[in-house]
């Protein structure tokens, strides 16, 4: 194994200078996911605008691969629409469940297919999903959104 | 062993995979094993698995970032999957426990737990005035536990009766399952009569009245193919040991929707979400249910009984022991002085067969099978009040399977002249 | 493997008889496996032992009357006899459970069993102003399932809180065990810090005010040599994968004169005394906490497992692992942004080593290890609430085990460096 | 396995005419014992006169090794002194748990001695001594008695 393959710069740094961190007000609905294994957990907040992601902020303590990939979701869906966002989500998540399979969409996921070495390790797919789960949930609870789940 | 679809199971080719079917008992006799109703024997591939695992990928389950411990895990999970599909349920709906027993005990814990898990487990509370419905012919492992549970909550246990040809008496039916009832637990198979139960007709029932379905399946799912979704039970039970896997491992199958709302059984490691000192909240199911370092080369050893039993094909292995069945009660009924405790025909009935005869008790009818290298069960096989109903303190029991000769059946039938004979009794010829 | 007494282990003649230990992981890269805490290798003799009596033996035990049956009705006690001289108990003081967590669990149940068991329970029931004592460095199975206890009889929960050095804090003991304390249990050793807890300091305390212990010995029992009886404890519970033995075999000990009057927790087939259907007598003990066909051959290997350990020698397993904590203590405190979670040094403790890396999250020096051929485990190793206590998300643990080698405890301190490197933190040279 | 050497023609003789069989009074104390993987059962009662086993009475159903043992138990104690009786009830005990490596002593267990074959089959020794437990317990009953454990 080397692990560059699973610690790709991009990956690296999200986790030393994460992207829209901290824990901000307005928002419509909160989000707490933990993994159960390791302890790792995040506080997630979206707020919504219409039909947009106008912000999602996020508080949490976890490895570089949870850290990170929370960092890379905000880039991802901030100021997207619903549907686009979610489109992302479910991108993400069959990434992360491909095993190291798929060949990632970098026009849907951007620095998200960093992920991609990150997929032949089964205890790290929950590090990367945690902070995806805590958004798909946080939609889930505002009252104004539609879910289709993932 | 072949696979080809059309042939009949090739018993020669089965057995070769059994070790112990060759070896020879009590002075040199070869063994003829009819107590596969009790426990199989195992394969050699299933052996083989397990072994591999152990010697390649062990390691603990869900618990580990290493190498080892994502295979373990794999292995594991796979074989969940695996016994999930043989049974018609998904892999979440499949919670491994030790055996069947712990399995019908989790069920009747939950529910009494239920009363101190909150809102979300109403559903599965009871107390006094519910009533909880089983039959006379249970093995101890789908009855004493509903008792305990009565004992615990105060509810009421009643149950049906059996015919003198050893079927459910469900003229009474609805009486017995009526608004009350909260839970309806029966064997698919009686392990003594070999009596397979009208699952359909009870399900109606119980669905009618809102009650939940408890099916003691560790008679059937070894013998022929099962489908839990399809039966539409709430849940089911059954033992890897019975169905050529390993001792150590059952299985409870729970309605997705109902385990994830069942409160936990069994509380420790691997089962929870958030601990503090004060309180603890619990994984999602089937995890939820499974606490502690799990039977992790048992489920891979279950994994390859399943895959066995596919590449001979269920239908073949009942038919086999359709036949089994069929010539055990000719011969049987062909001897005066037994009596056949049971359906006397095939007709839903499987290849497990209890009997009495007459002047001998069954403890010495068996001493004389031993004696003859054949091994049969003698006593109330776990199911005192059934030999109670039928004026029997016990019985004989052979109970055949897929590695079971015809010519195994001789040798039954032979057992019981040489036993008349011996102990000079009514018929030996 | 040598077995003079006056030689220390022969380390390379013991790894010999573990053919997972030669295998590669990650590209080629030998195996160092240091997650024995979680759970233990088999050597080949245990997997043998398994194999001959699946091969030849295996039946249902207590349960028939045929030769198979016999044979396998002594290997199974045979190895519960073994067992119970390996902990300084009784053969009848030996009950065999799926894994410690039942063990623990059981105790829990029968004890809110004991409400509705009749006045022979007695001694055994809790309600509101009782109390139980646990510790905040238990593992999840030594905590959760107390606190699911008191949520079902209305007791109350309270426990010992944890030094910086990693040992019991016992400053108000006699406050905390008191008049109300019904039971009082804790780990031997801890899992996380390696902490050896006193006993007889807890048992004296307990004892003055009629409470009884429970010992999760699960991390003690496989590392030196462990005398229940001469602890005093009341019950104790172990693990059979942690020392050697296949998964799916735990054992609860209780003292004799405690077992005989405890109300039975799981129910079934092979625990009963007389059943109707209206009620049910039980066994006596160990029978009576047995339910179901039970883990025969697993209960066979995990005698093959103490005739291993015996035949090594405890004593010489526990100066083995002696050096290999000093070792790895001295190894880690060399290093600088590393803490080590616990006792730092080797009094009272075994060779289970926790640490913290400054700047790399524990998942990630795992990740770092894991690729280096290291299986370590990473997380709160089922012990969230002593994690807390800690002020630490996580950590990282080394444990070793009798078939490690001193150069494994260098590759582990190598692979900090390398995580240190890699994540470029502190201290890389 | 030679059948003969379990089932001995005492043993037979004593299964198809027991002796003492039927439940009578005046009795000092009964007791009811089961065997549970069977269903064999006996309920034996025991009259005392002084020091001396005055009457013992039983019914019960099981098999031929069960019922001839208890048979074979009222020849031996009834008109003994409850030393001898208790005496004959260890010898017999003891016979039974030696897995037929025992030379029994026919002075002191007369009949009794044709179930040294019983006793290598330990799923039947069980059923020889279910009698003999029923024994032990009624006399621990009576209220005269000092019964020093077996
Ligand atoms: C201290 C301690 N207690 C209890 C357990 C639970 O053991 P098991 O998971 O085998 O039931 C473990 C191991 O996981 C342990 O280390
Ligand atoms: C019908 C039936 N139910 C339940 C059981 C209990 O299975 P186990 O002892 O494997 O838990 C058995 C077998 O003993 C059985 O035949």
């Amino acid at each position: 194994m080397d692990l560059e393959s699973m610690y790709q710069e991009v990956i690296l740094d999200h986790y030393k200078n994460p992207h829209a961190r901290g824990l901000r007000e307005p928002y419509d609905a909160e989000s707490f996911q933990v993994n159960p294994t390791c302890g790792d957990e995040v506080t997630l907040r979206v707020r919504l605008d219409g039909d947009t992601v106008a912000d999602v902020s996020y508080e949490g303590q976890g490895c570089s691969i949870s850290q990170a990939s929370t960092s890379v979701l905000t880039d991802l869906v901030i100021g997207r629409s619903l549907k686009e966002a979610l489109a992302k989500l479910d991108a993400f998540t069959e990434l992360m469940q491909s095993r190291g399979e798929a060949e990632p969409d970098e026009d849907v996921l951007e620095d998200g297919i960093a992920f991609v070495g990150v997929a032949k390790y089964p205890a790290r797919v929950k590090c990367a999903l945690l902070g995806w789960m805590a958004f798909k949930d946080a939609v889930g609870r505002t009252s104004t959104s539609e879910v289709t789940s993932p | 062993m072949t696979t080809m679809d059309s042939r009949p199971l090739d018993v020669t080719a089965v057995r070769a995979d059994f070790p112990i079917l060759s070896r020879t008992v009590r002075d040199g006799k070869p063994l003829v094993y009819l107590d596969s109703g009790a426990t199989s024997q195992r394969p050699t591939p299933v052996l083989d698995a397990e072994r591999r695992f152990l010697e390649t990928s062990n390691a603990a389950v869900h618990r580990g970032a290493h190498q080892l411990a994502e295979e373990a895990t794999d292995a594991y999970e796979e074989a969940r999957a695996k016994i999930a599909s043989f049974v018609g349920a998904t892999p979440g709906e499949v919670v491994f426990t030790k055996n069947a027993t712990e399995g019908i005990n989790l069920v009747a814990y939950a529910m009494s737990n239920a009363a101190t898990a909150g809102p979300e487990a109403e559903r599965f509370s009871v107390g006094p005035g519910d009533e909880i419905v089983v039959t006379e012919m249970e093995h101890h492992a789908n009855l004493v536990p509903w008792q305990q549970l009565c004992q615990r909550t105060g509810a009421t246990l009643r149950w049906f009766g059996v015919t003198p040809d050893g079927r459910l008496d469900l003229s009474e039916m609805d009486q017995l399952i009526n608004e009350r009832t909260k839970v309806v637990a029966f064997a698919h198979q009686s392990n003594v009569l070999g009596t397979v139960n009208p699952v359909e007709t009870l399900v109606r029932r119980a669905r009618e009245v809102g009650a939940l379905v408890v099916l003691d399946a560790c008679q059937s799912v070894p013998h022929f193919a099962v489908d839990f979704a399809e039966l539409g039970v709430d849940f089911a039970v059954f033992s890897g040991h019975k169905m050529l896997g390993p001792s150590g491992i059952g299985v409870l199958y729970g309605r997705r929707e109902l385990l994830e709302v069942m409160p936990p059984f069994l509380t420790g490691g691997s089962m929870i979400e958030l601990v503090r000192m004060e309180s603890s909240t619990f994984a999602p199911p089937p995890q939820r249910f499974e606490a502690g370092v799990p039977m992790t080369s048992q489920a891979v050893g279950l994994g390859a009984a399943v895959d066995y039993l596919n590449a001979v094909g269920m239908d073949r292995v009942a038919e086999h022991e359709h036949l089994l069945a069929e010539r055990t009660l000719d011969g049987l009924r062909s001897l005066p002085g037994v009596r056949i405790v049971g359906p006397q025909n095939t007709v839903d009935r499987g290849a497990t067969v209890a009997f009495v005869v007459d002047g001998i008790h069954p403890h010495d009818v068996g001493q004389v099978f031993d004696s003859l290298g054949v091994a049969v069960r003698v006593g109330h096989h776990c199911a005192w009040p059934l030999h109670r109903a039928c004026s029997i303190p016990a019985s004989v029991r052979a109970s055949f399977y897929l590695y079971n000769e015809l010519s195994e059946v001789d040798a039954l039938v032979n057992g019981v002249r040489e036993a008349q004979r011996f102990f000079g009794v009514g018929g030996a010829a």
